[in-house]
């Protein structure tokens, strides 16, 4: 289980050992006794049972050993929790974290946004974990660390790494249809390669050249791709292949109707969901992200999915 | 069913155990709303306070009053049961429901008039008011409507106790379910004992 | 099992002096919470709320009367509730 | 590949079909010259003779076939997501099925399955034979509560029948994605509130029955354990159950009306549904265990041939599990942000409560002690039990403590030890009773070879199946997950052929005493030299049990 890849994983794997330990030799010391007793005290071999009522001593024995050693594992448990609790060193990076259905996204100080958390190794990071919909949580298995998501409240959680290298980061917590699909890296870089990689804007803008480049990084950042695909297949909202200039049927107040998706209706879609629901999906599922994307932004996304049409193909 | 007749038995002391039983989980069930009561009221302390200003003490107090004095009566009624006053019984028993109904419709008039100033869940007034207010007067309505259907369930015990008194099938000697009805009519007025601080007292 | 045990008649006297006691006691509260006593008024209410509750539970419930192991139900039943509700409030609360 | 509807399809058939199995089962003889309940003839005919009837072992029986009926839902269920998760990706269903069949799974193995459980069908049928009374306090409310138990039953289930999508919350309902989805999740929760009520009558009726019903000359201290074990199961059911009813009502009063306890978005608190929720869960495990220790203390006394090594111990261990264990809740939120003075309390009582069960643990050994132990059938599953609920409980001592909880909370670890201690503690104990009991049952004997390579088949595949998982979870891996990394791999696959060794065991248990209920050879009134009072009385017992009340010295 060592793997000393954080700052707490070592006293984390400590009271790990400890306990299981304790635990192990019970396992197997009591199961030895079991076994002998079965054996020794069968029916063949002793054919008459001695009967013993109880033995007071005894039974004091075993209440106040364990009680010590269950107070000791508690002991240890506690102690390697401590500074997990503890607030995070003040030199710490921030790092805004939002966990929505189904997808992460991190916003670093200088206002990068990424879905894959960057950070550097031997520095402590403080991470400020928001949720807009329902609970998560954000769990990395080398680190030993993991933290609920909770709505409508900012929880916060720090660790250090102390390894190069990329690691799972999982949502532990169910939130619905893609839970197990939630799932991103950390990746950790010496300090100076996350210093370049910190400043460095070109790779963004080496995207923008391409046309609608922005605005798939808008829907990148948002986590949209998490419910709508790109190639055309049915995830958990509409895919957005060739979606522009289509006639798709949509429910709006109860009553069904056809219209063709433009600029407008997109829009629309994207700031009230719920008003033009199309056939065959789910309501509710889909947010209005009336105060997360500007107008700008949705002009980005609308660019970007003109090159997603079907004639271009 | 006839395979069990042996357990027609009368068992005065079982029977009442069973009812306390009852009554305690009744608390409990009222106990998981005072948690949920309390944690909101330590998280909304002032918009509680002032959504309370909306109640009116008065009613509340005179309800209160109400149930205290059925608590009463129906205890009374237990000990003149066993005095063999039939009669007596069956008065103090018919005031014990009839303060009951008074109380509802005390209730009634008052969510009346508070649904008439738009005062309820999901109603559009209480919607710009803050989330405190809004959890305030659910809590209000949740519990009060909860405590009022125990009133119901309450009268309709008490009503089966009078015709059971009436025909003779409670007398001297088997008052139990008479017992039962008044302990569980007491808990209904234990609860509302401290409904009436919580929600009109304390602005 | 027959039960053959005289039951005790409680008075008519005592359950109009608890009365008595009882809506004094609300009218005291009603009274106390008129003036302004911020944090303890929810302190005194609910302190005369328990005075009344104890009232009615030992007397028109006769817990005084009964056999002491309802009393010790009862106080066992309360007891566990008051402890859940402090431990889920050391969440909130410290 | 099974789809969705599939799933709805095929649990609709069994359920159905189990239910009227059992009449045909059973015609005995009797070996006394009253009738036995089998046999005995009331107001109604057929399958009315038991839907309406009053008789304690009857409706024991009852609840025996509706319980087995759900459990052969819950365990193919459970093979399902075993046959999902053999590999990574997709296997045989999509996420949306595969999030609806471990919800459904989880409802009915602990609503409709262990919750009730062992009071329900051994309570009843022996509560009463093992205290020398004719039947429980309130026959009447006995029947009422297992017609509420069908009824909250049937509610449940038809969440996945109705229109929309099968419920895919998790058995624990957590706010407020239990409000945003669309699917079924109100009759689900009515449904459990029904249950709710089902189990708080029964805990009700069997304290009375306890309090009042006592044969002559028993006093508390001469009770058998089994029912000192009901009793405090019987008081946590009616103390935690109503917690647990009026939070669902307060979700169904959110969906409804909109009143924000719960949903941040109304300015509720998720955080306190999940205090609201485990404050009944949390005692819940024990109202399932606690029987099942009782079944594992008549069982190990009887064919070790001696008493139960300090009864007293064993009974104030039963009564301190079950006042311990209600404060305890806090431990399944450990990671959901409670202030560090609620972790500190939970953590240092979670490790309290394990110390009554080590007693136990420690008094059954000493049982065994000088004992004379004739190795039979419900002796092996009792055995096992030791086992696997040491592993059970061993692996919650390791979640209790704060740090590793952080690390290993919502993993397999956490899959892996609440199997090892719900399934292999109350599962084994229902075996173990079943094949002790079954004797007085039906009067007939099973095939006890069978019985044997089905118990050994059902260990082994029981510890493949969920020893992995352990790894599984320190490991990282989260639970409730459809898909995951390609590094677990090889562990699910092991666990995956676990569970379908495991459902050979099963199918050889089953089959087995079925078949001997129907042609087993007839059974003696006493066949393990048992020494309490079911074990005084004809197999099958008569209808009110005792020709007369025995007099206890
Ligand atoms: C029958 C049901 C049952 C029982 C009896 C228990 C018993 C215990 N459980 Fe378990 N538990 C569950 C059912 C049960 N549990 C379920 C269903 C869940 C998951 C719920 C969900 O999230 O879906 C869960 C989850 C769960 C968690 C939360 C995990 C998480 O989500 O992060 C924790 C954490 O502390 C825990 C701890 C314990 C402990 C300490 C005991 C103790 O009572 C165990 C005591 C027993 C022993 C200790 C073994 C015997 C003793 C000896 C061999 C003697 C020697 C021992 C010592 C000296 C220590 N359990
Ligand atoms: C009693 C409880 C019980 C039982 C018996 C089982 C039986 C099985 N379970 Fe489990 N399981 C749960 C309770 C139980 N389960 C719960 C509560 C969850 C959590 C759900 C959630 O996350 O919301 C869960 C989740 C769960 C998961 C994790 C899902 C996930 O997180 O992704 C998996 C994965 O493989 C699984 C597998 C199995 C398998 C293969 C079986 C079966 O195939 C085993 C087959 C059974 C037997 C062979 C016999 C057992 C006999 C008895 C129990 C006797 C019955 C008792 C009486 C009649 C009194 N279960
Ligand atoms: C939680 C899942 C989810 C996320 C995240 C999500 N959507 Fe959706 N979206 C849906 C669903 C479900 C529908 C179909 C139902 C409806 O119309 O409301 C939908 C519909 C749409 C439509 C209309 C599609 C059509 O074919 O008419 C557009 C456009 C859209 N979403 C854009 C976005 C954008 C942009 C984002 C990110 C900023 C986003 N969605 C994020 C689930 C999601
Ligand atoms: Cu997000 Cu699970
Ligand atoms: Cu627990």
């Amino acid at each position: 289980m060592y793997s000393n890849l954080s700052n707490f994983s070592e006293g984390v794997d400590d009271s790990f050992v400890i306990i299981f330990g304790i635990i192990a030799f019970f396992l197997v010391a009591l199961t030895a006794v079991l076994i002998y007793f079965l054996i020794r005290y069968r029916e063949e071999r002793n054919p008459v049972p001695t009967e013993i009522e109880g033995n007071v001593w005894l039974e004091i024995i075993w209440t106040v050993i364990p009680l010590g050693l269950v107070l000791g594992m508690f002991y240890y448990g506690w102690m390697a929790w401590i500074p997990m609790m503890q607030k995070a060193p003040e030199e710490s990076i921030e790092i805004k974290t939002t966990a929505q259905m189904w997808s992460w996204k991190f916003e670093y100080e200088n206002g990068k946004k990424t879905d894959t958390l960057y950070i550097p190794k031997g520095k402590p990071v403080e991470l400020l974990l928001t949720s807009p919909d329902v609970l998560h949580s954000l769990y990395i298995p080398a680190f030993r660390v993991k933290r609920d998501v909770v709505p409508g409240r900012v929880t916060e959680m720090w660790f250090e790494a102390n390894k190069v290298g990329s690691y799972d980061l999982f949502c532990a917590e169910y939130c619905g249809l893609q839970h197990s699909f939630m799932t991103t890296e950390v990746v950790v870089m010496t300090q100076e390669k996350y210093d370049e990689w910190y400043i460095d804007t070109t790779a963004a803008a080496k995207i923008m050249a391409t046309p609608g480049a922005a605005g798939l990084q808008v829907l990148r950042d948002n986590g949209c791709i998490a419910c709508h695909s790109l190639d055309g297949s049915k995830l958990v909202g509409p895919s957005y292949k060739g979606i522009m200039g289509h006639e798709v049927e949509v429910i709006t107040n109860g009553k069904e109707k056809t219209v063709l998706v433009d600029a407008e209706y997109i829009k629309n879609s994207i700031y009230n969901p719920d008003a033009d629901l199309v056939k065959g999906f789910t309501k509710g599922l889909m947010r209005s992200y009336k105060d997360e994307l500007s107008d700008e932004e949705v002009e980005q996304i609308i660019v970007y999915l003109e090159t997603l049409s079907d004639k271009e193909q | 069913m006839t395979e069990n007749n042996t357990h027609d038995h009368y068992d005065h002391e079982g029977s009442k155990l069973g009812m306390w039983l009852f009554i305690f989980t009744e608390l409990l069930f009222f106990g998981g709303l005072f948690i949920v009561y309390a944690v909101m009221r330590y998280k909304n302390g002032t918009a509680f306070g002032l959504a309370a200003e909306e109640l009116d003490v008065s009613i509340g107090a005179i309800n209160t009053v109400i149930l205290l004095v059925s608590s009463a009566t129906i205890a009374m009624s237990i000990s003149s049961i066993q005095l063999k006053k039939t009669k007596l019984t069956l008065i103090l028993l018919a005031t014990t429901l009839i303060l009951a109904i008074v109380f509802l419709v005390n209730k009634y008039f008052e969510w009346g008039a508070k649904i008439e100033h738009g005062l309820y869940p999901g109603s559009e007034s209480l919607e710009q008011l803050g989330h405190g207010e809004v959890l305030f007067f659910g809590l209000y309505y949740f519990m009060t409507g909860l405590h009022a259907l125990h009133i119901i369930i309450g009268i309709i015990f008490i009503a089966v106790m009078m015709v059971k008194v009436k025909n003779g099938k409670l007398n001297v000697n088997r008052f139990v379910q008479l017992e039962n009805a008044g302990l569980y009519w007491h808990l209904v007025d234990v609860i509302w004992i401290f409904l009436f601080p919580l929600f009109y007292l304390i602005a | 099992m027959e039960e053959t045990k005289e039951h005790k008649i409680v008075s008519f006297k005592t359950y109009i002096i608890i009365l008595f006691l009882l809506i004094s006691h609300t009218a005291l509260s009603v009274f106390v919470t008129q003036i302004d006593l911020g944090n303890l008024s929810v302190i005194v209410a609910l302190s005369i709320a328990a005075l009344k509750s104890l009232l009615v539970f030992s007397f028109f419930m006769h817990l005084l009367y009964d056999k002491r192991m309802y009393a010790f139900m009862v106080a066992g039943v309360l007891m566990v509730m008051t402890l859940v509700l402090i431990i889920t409030f050391l969440d909130y609360g410290f | 590949m099974i789809s969705y509807e599939f799933i709805h399809k095929f649990s609709d058939v069994i359920f159905v079909g189990l239910f009227f199995v059992n009449n045909k089962l059973l015609k005995t003889m009797s070996n006394s010259s009253l009738p036995n309940y089998l046999e005995y003839k009331g107001k109604y005919k057929g399958i009315f003779a038991w839907i309406f009837s009053t008789d304690h072992k009857r409706i024991g029986l009852l609840y025996l076939y509706s319980i087995m009926g759900f459990f052969i839902v819950g365990a193919i269920l459970g093979l399902l997501m075993k046959f999902e998760l053999i590999a990574p990706g997709k296997t045989i269903m999509e996420a949306k099925s595969y999030n609806a069949v471990f919800t459904l799974h989880g409802i009915t193995m602990i609503f409709l399955i262990v919750v009730p459980g062992i009071p329900a069908i051994f309570g009843n049928f022996f509560l009463p034979i093992l205290i020398g009374a004719k039947d429980v306090f309130y026959p009447k409310l006995n029947l009422l509560s297992w017609w509420l138990y069908i009824i909250g039953a049937a509610v449940a289930i038809s969440s996945q029948f109705m229109n929309g999508a099968s419920p895919d919350t998790g058995w624990t309902f957590y706010a407020p994605y239990s409000f945003r989805t669309q699917s079924n999740v109100l009759p689900a929760l009515i449904g459990a509130f029904i249950l709710g009520f089902s189990s708080i009558l029964t805990g009700l009726n069997f304290i009375v029955t306890m309090h009042r019903m006592r044969a002559p000359g028993m006093k508390w201290l001469k009770m058998p354990i089994f029912p000192w074990t009901l009793y405090g199961t019987a008081w946590i059911q009616l103390l935690a159950t109503p917690v647990v009813g009026i939070t669902l009502l307060m979700v169904v009063a959110e969906r409804v009306l909109n009143i924000g306890f719960f949903d941040p978005a109304l300015g509720g608190d998720p955080v306190l549904y999940q205090h609201l929720f485990w404050i009944y869960s949390h005692p819940a495990v024990y109202i399932m265990i606690l029987p099942a220790m009782g079944i594992i203390s008549e069982v190990i006394p009887t064919f070790a041939r001696k008493a139960i090594f300090g009864y007293k111990a064993v009974v104030i261990s039963t009564l301190l599990i079950a006042f311990v264990g209600y404060f305890v809740w806090g431990h399944h939120m450990f990671t959901a942000g409670m202030s560090g003075t609620s972790l500190f309390a939970f953590s240092f009582l979670t490790f309290l409560v394990a110390i009554p069960s080590a007693i136990k643990i420690f008094n059954w050994m000493a049982t065994l002690y000088k004992g004379s132990i004739l190795l039979r059938t419900p002796m092996y599953w009792a055995v096992s039990f030791l086992f696997v609920f040491m592993i059970g409980g061993l692996s919650g001592m390791v979640l209790g403590a704060l740090s590793i909880n952080v690390h290993l909370h919502d993993t397999a670890f956490v899959v892996s030890h609440f199997h090892f201690i719900v399934f292999g503690g109350v599962g084994f104990a229902f075996f173990a009773g079943i094949h002790y009991w079954f004797p007085k049952i039906y009067g007939k004997m099973y095939d006890a070879a069978w019985a044997d390579t089905g118990w050994i088949v059902f260990f082994f595949g029981f510890l493949l199946l969920y020893t992995p998982m352990f790894y599984l979870g320190i490991a990282g891996m989260p639970r409730r997950y459809y898909d995951y990394v390609p590094e677990f791999h090889f562990a699910n696959i092991l666990s995956s052929f676990g569970a379908f060794i495991m459902i050979a065991g099963l199918a050889i248990i089953i089959i087995n005493l079925f078949r001997s209920a129907k042609r087993g050879k007839k059974a003696e009134s006493n066949p393990w030299a048992g020494k309490t009072l079911e074990w005084t009385i004809g197999s099958p017992p008569i209808v009110e049990n005792f020709e007369e009340i025995p007099e206890i010295k």
